[in-house]
């Protein structure tokens, strides 16, 4: 049973993390309809820029705060310097400068700031909360942050008149245009929203995982695979995806004799492409009616 | 995306149709047979090790051309391509090394493997679209190489360690290097494949195929099966890539877990669409893409060599938004169009 | 067609001339060298996932800028030509063939990782080009009947796992071990060696081994559910990063086992520092190399001139990262290896003066290691010192140990 | 001075040119129609309008030059369109649909009142007010094409086939809606029209379109009596 439960908020730990990249993954969704490939090197790189504050002394809350701003007008001048060009001509195209985006981000942070893996400050107390011996601060502190950013993404989507406007400028730029939105502009906050909160993500998961040039490339595979789990269209979705992913993962690694640890990440894939089978548009998702 | 994608869209469909054009003209004719004269001659101008990396070029050209049935004419996404590579690699491999089979054997043997494993994964896959099939094909492509490794499986597959076979030599005592003939073998099996290629996607199967990519719910209508159809198309793909992978693997002589990671199948995606999508020859640019890309990053700058690749990458989505086939044409296109008016 | 023959006519008889014919006057030359010059090829994975290792590469390079820089070796100026592979097995062969039939390197040097080399390890037999140093500690590079032209350069991991396992059967005969490796042919090197090393009592004395993958973000998990087996002494085959979260957790969850790190991830400042010095006391490892971040060796002569070194030829590098210090004394080795070949720089000689070092002291190697090799005998480094880390720095445990063969 | 006056207005997809010199002006309050077959240019005329295609040529709008413009940019001077096919943002609901229309506005009181104006025009709408979109009718999602429109609190609003798919009572009720619009609201429009019996019973102005060129100009009425649109386009 303390196994099981090890386990279990293990997994729950690292599924904050994933969920918190699904956030992001789905806030870049929601504001251009597209899944970004290079997010994950772009979380990376902003966490550096934050290990970079840190080390001129900036404190930790200041550094946050400074990574995010960095890292939202880098992600709002990114798409439109770089993206922006291959826009609307084919979605392949796009897919294509994403991976150069992720090599480029990749290769210059190994450049920059070599490959050796930096310890990253938490912000969270050392000593486990209430003394339990089954999660540390850290990891509740990561869950409760994704929470947070949650909330306040779906109040930015739900309640403010640029949150609505993003969701229409992604779903059908023509309509948007013609109510007065400026859709590039749309599209360029939506980078820029989701690079803060990729920058949130890298900084929760370097303490965890520790600082090098590598650290987002699976974790951003897994915030993928709970974003759709969960449902693309819908934050909250994505974020329960994540953390479903995140439990899944470690359960299945710990007690599926026959799969173990070797096999665990293809099965858990295996089992999220079989509910997807079956829920098309992910657990939670937004099934689009159409009448035509 | 609004109208300007349409407009690219109509440009690719309008590209698309005119190289698996039903008939060929003159130009086309000449184009073909100057290709094929220009590949024999090929390996008498350049040293064996150019020989060897124009062999590569053939073999991820056939790899790039199976993505290009699935991707560029039935619109069906993947990121699983080196699953299916490694597949047919590994074939070559196993029976070359435990079974002692012929290399020539492997091919087919490959081929069916594959194709039997696309049509199978081909199934599922049709209840999922877009995005969702990129992430079903992309955990096909996580899992290979793990399977590779997987200890039950180590008698076969060599296990972390991999398996090292053996060049085959010219046969019928040729004096030629092994270089060569293996350029030459690759070379008509490429030319064959082409051929099976342009025979299948010019004809009501390729305009089957087009449908269901453009309008699916129309190619219903039209009473085609398109269920059967999508999944085909799995196998046919996955065929094409089974066989590069075996041809791959006698060139190198070595196959392992390390060769078939998901970076296999993100550089066959980029080959494909830098080569030119939804085109035949375009495909072998996108082995060109493949092998000499790289080499050309390193070139710019070794340090930080990806940041290269990258930038590389993203500056021929910039002035080849239609990959180096569209170019060509667009550019013949313009010059006729030029030469017309004056 | 004839003026290519003619062509590849002329360039044999050139290289017959130049392998066997009169030789200038200053020495006996293969393609590669000259007069002036001597190149050297290298394989490294300077993009893609194992970009990390690229390090070693540019800390090689620096190396030879420095020994041109103090007039060559033997007067002739190392040409090292040093490429790309991503760590794909294919794009390794791709560039060894250019190395070899383009480039007309004289030698391969310190081409990088198991399955890379594996690749190549056939082909380079076969052109009797020297295949040297190779960057791996697979076992398999030792052959000189079978592989006569291909030498490993660091302790073998199945030798170095051998020593954990004797000093478990000498001191925790009764131990209840715990194995953490990666699920490719490093880990399972060190796996099967350690398997190997406890013998017939390896069935009762592992209890519990769980792999896990380079792409996975942690290997927290796995330290779970090997603490839960209740082990009493645990083996930590992990590579830097996954050695630094191994090292936490297992320190996070109470559990304090005998816990063996391999010498792969021992750097003070690239693991033990970021997982917690305090949380690192009482690992153990072997050592073969000096750390550049182990305290004990501030004021040691090589390390200085490795400070200095650094300074000069590599001053964004990163002092704390072993692949510096790792990159440094490989390439000492090589340099000791053509100072040998003085004026016959043949590739058989080459591969003759690699296989007659005796008892050679590289820089960097912790007292008491140096390089052997001989005819039969194709592992230079074998020897290592037993060492358990105090808090600050690892401190040797006994003498210096050769595992037996 | 006109509202809007339209001089010499070409346009073009890709390398076709649809409409070949276009002038004409349209009163402020007025409803105006253009009737042309299909493929004259009556859905181009209106995409030239708000920027939608390649233009050449001179448009006014309360004395502003907008030609040229972005789309986005030339609908803020407060045209509204509702352009073929509705354009419902699908996955929203009903009510964030019509607030996306008041997107521009900067004062809340007065959207909020317009919201209400638009629920008693169309008091369906209200009662799917939280429904998703795309699950609306087609004659419901018209109706909220109408009212997003209207959301804008435009001086122009641009229809293009407004009876498009409905039935004939919704379709009469659209319009009858429409021309209470233009009364009270003082909301002036273009009418892109198949209909053309309907829309010339709404309009006081109409153009005939042909192959990108007007043929015919003049009142409602003197249209109406014309012989040639009587024979082609009323079918009497």
């Amino acid at each position: 049973m303390e196994l099981f439960l090890q386990q279990t908020f293990s997994g729950l730990a690292f599924g904050g993390v994933y969920a918190c990249m699904a956030l992001a993954v789905v806030m870049i969704y929601q504001a251009t309809d597209h899944l970004n490939f290079a997010q994950g090197e772009m979380a990376m790189f902003s966490t550096y820029i934050a290990y970079t504050l840190i080390t001129w002394g900036v404190p930790y809350w200041w550094t946050f705060l400074l990574a995010m701003a960095i890292s939202f007008v880098g992600g709002v001048l990114i798409e439109r310097v770089i993206v922006r060009p291959v826009e609307g001509t084919s979605v392949l195209n796009e897919v294509i400068v994403f991976i150069g985006l992720l090599a480029i981000f990749n290769s210059v942070a190994g450049w920059i700031w070599e490959y050796t893996i930096k310890p990253f400050p938490s912000p969270f107390p050392k000593e486990p909360l209430f003394g339990n011996k089954f999660v540390g601060t850290h990891d509740l502190g990561v869950i409760g942050v994704t929470l947070v950013v949650l909330f306040a993404v779906f109040l930015f989507f739900r309640f403010t008149p640029v949150g609505l406007a993003m969701r229409a400028a992604a779903q059908d730029p023509a309509s948007a245009r013609l109510v007065g939105i400026r859709v590039g502009w749309m599209l360029a906050l939506g980078w820029g929203l989701a690079a803060a909160i990729g920058a949130v993500a890298g900084m929760l998961v370097a303490p965890i995982v520790f600082l090098e040039p590598n650290m987002m490339g699976s974790i951003l595979l897994y915030g993928f695979a709970g974003a759709l789990l969960g449902g693309i269209t819908n934050p909250a979705g994505a974020v329960f995806g994540g953390f479903a992913v995140g439990v899944l993962e470690t359960l299945v690694g710990a007690y599926v004799p026959f799969i173990g640890s070797e096999l665990k990440l293809s099965f858990a894939l295996v089992l999220i492409v079989a509910v997807l089978v079956f829920r098309p548009s992910g657990l939670f998702g937004f099934v689009v009616v159409k009448r035509v | 995306m609004g109208v300007q994608s349409q407009s690219t869209n109509s440009r690719l469909r309008d590209l698309a149709a005119l190289a698996s054009g039903a008939k060929l003209s003159r130009l086309q004719w000449s184009g073909i047979v100057a290709a094929v004269v220009f590949g024999l001659l090929l390996p008498l101008l350049v040293s064996d090790y150019r020989t060897f990396q124009f062999t590569l070029v053939l073999v991820y050209g056939i790899a790039v051309l199976g993505l290009n049935i699935l991707t560029g004419f039935n619109g069906q996404f993947s990121l699983g391509h080196s699953a299916f590579y490694a597949i047919g690699a590994y074939t070559a491999a196993i029976m070359m090394d435990q079974w002692e089979f012929a290399y020539y054997w492997t091919l087919p043997a490959a081929g069916v493997i594959c194709l039997v494993a696309g049509f199978l994964f081909g199934l599922p896959a049709l209840r999922l679209e877009g995005l969702y099939l990129a992430l079903a094909t992309f955990a096909l492509s996580i899992a290979t190489p793990q399977f590779l490794k997987y200890d039950h499986l180590e008698k076969w597959t060599g296990g972390v360690q991999g398996v090292t076979i053996i060049k085959p030599d010219a046969p019928f005592g040729l004096q030629i290097s092994q270089d060569n003939w293996l350029y030459y073998f690759t070379f008509v099996v490429m030319l064959l494949l082409f051929f099976c290629a342009w025979n299948l996607l010019r004809g009501r199967t390729g305009r089957a195929l087009k449908a269901i990519r453009d309008n699916p719910i129309a190619a219903r209508a039209m009473g085609i099966n398109t269920a059967l159809y999508k999944s085909l198309t799995f196998g046919v793909s996955a065929l094409y890539t089974g066989v590069a992978g075996a041809l791959g693997a006698i060139a190198i002589q070595f196959v392992a877990p390390d060769s078939f990671t998901f970076f296999l199948s993100v550089a066959i995606l980029v080959g494909m669409v830098i080569g030119g999508i939804g085109s035949i020859p375009g495909s072998i640019f996108g082995g060109i893409v493949i092998v000499f890309i790289p080499n050309l990053a390193e070139k710019i700058s070794q340090a930080a060599a990806w940041a290269a690749y990258g930038t590389l990458l993203i500056l021929f989505m910039y002035f080849m938004p239609l990959g180096i086939w569209g170019f060509i044409r667009m550019g013949y296109a313009r010059l006729t169009r030029r030469r017309k008016a004056t | 067609m004839l003026n290519r023959r003619n062509f590849v006519v002329s360039a044999a008889a050139m290289a017959i001339a130049l392998a066997y014919g009169p030789a200038s006057a200053a020495g006996k030359y293969d393609p590669g060298a000259s007069d002036t010059e001597i190149k050297i090829g290298n394989i490294n994975p300077y993009s893609g996932p194992a970009s990390a290792y690229g390090t070693i590469g540019k800390a090689i390079a620096a190396y030879f800028k420095m020994v041109n820089d103090k007039g060559g070796i033997n007067g002739r100026k190392i040409n090292f030509i040093s490429v790309d592979d991503s760590y794909s097995p294919p794009k390794t062969v791709e560039q060894a063939r250019k190395l070899v039939e383009q480039e007309k390197v004289l030698l391969i040097f310190q081409s990088l990782g198991t399955p890379t080399n594996s690749a190549i390890h056939k082909y380079m037999n076969a052109k009797k080009v020297p295949h040297l140093f190779v960057a791996t500690g697979a076992g398999k590079w030792g052959q000189p009947k079978k592989y006569p032209w291909t030498m490993g350069w660091q302790p073998a991991y199945p030798g170095e796992a051998k020593i954990y396992a004797s000093y478990l059967l000498d001191n925790k005969p009764d131990a209840k071990v715990a194995i953490l490796y990666q699920n490719d042919d490093y880990g399972k090197d060190y796996l099967n060696g350690f398997l190997e090393g406890l013998g017939a009592k390896a069935k009762s004395m592992v209890i519990a081994k769980e792999p896990y993958e380079v792409a996975d973000p942690t290997v927290d998990p796995q330290i779970i559910k090997l603490k839960a087996s209740g082990a009493d002494t645990f083996f930590n085959i992990t590579t830097p990063k996954f050695a630094a979260q191994a090292i936490r957790k297992v320190h996070d969850l109470g559990w304090q086992p005998l816990h063996f790190l391999n010498n792969v991830s021992t750097s003070v400042g690239g693991v033990l520092k970021p997982a917690g010095l305090d949380k690192s006391v009482g690992l153990i490892t072997t050592q073969y190399t000096k750390d550049a971040t182990d305290p004990q060796w501030t004021n040691d002569a090589d390390m200085k001139a490795w400070h200095a070194w650094m300074d000069k030829y590599l001053p964004d590098g990163d002092k704390s990262s072993s692949f510096n210090v790792y990159g440094y004394a490989v390439a000492a080795t090589m340099e000791e290896v053509l100072k040998k070949a003085g004026d016959n720089l043949t590739r058989a000689n080459i591969m003759k003066q690699a296989a007659s070092l005796k008892n050679v002291k590289v820089p960097l190697l912790i007292p008491g290691v140096t390089v052997d090799t001989g005819p039969n005998d194709f592992y230079p480094i074998e020897c290592a010192r037993l060492a358990k880390f105090d808090g600050a720095k690892w401190v040797g445990v006994g003498d210096v140990i050769c595992p037996k063969k | 001075m006109a509202l809007l006056e339209v001089s010499k207005l070409e346009a073009f997809y890709g390398q076709t040119q649809v409409l070949r010199g276009l002038d004409f002006s349209l009163e402020e309050g007025g409803i105006t129609t253009i009737l042309g077959a299909n493929g004259a240019g009556k859905t181009t005329t209106l995409r030239a309008l708000c920027g939608m295609v390649r233009t050449r040529g001179e448009v006014a709008f309360g004395g502003a030059k907008i030609a040229g413009g972005a789309t986005e940019s030339i609908v803020r001077h407060g045209i509204a369109h509702v352009p073929e096919g509705r354009g419902t943002f699908v996955r929203l609901s009903t009510e964030e649909n019509l607030r996306l229309g008041a997107y521009t506005r900067r004062d809340p009181q007065a959207v909020g009142e317009d919201l209400e104006r638009v629920f008693q025009y169309f008091p369906r709408l209200k009662e799917r007010r939280h429904q998703q979109a795309g699950t609306l009718s087609g004659g419901e999602q018209q109706m909220l094409a109408v009212g997003r429109a209207l959301m804008m609190g435009p001086r122009l609003m641009l229809l293009d086939e407004p009876s498009f798919g409905l039935a004939p009572n919704l379709t009469e009720e659209l319009f009858d809606i429409l021309g209470a619009i233009n009364k009270e609201r003082k909301v002036s429009m273009l009418v892109v029209e198949q209909n053309a019996s309907l829309a010339l019973a709404i309009a006081d102005h109409a153009y005939l379109l042909e192959t990108g060129r007007i043929v015919i100009s003049g009142t409602a009425k003197e249209i109406e009596q014309d012989e040639t649109v009587r024979k082609a386009y009323l079918g009497y």
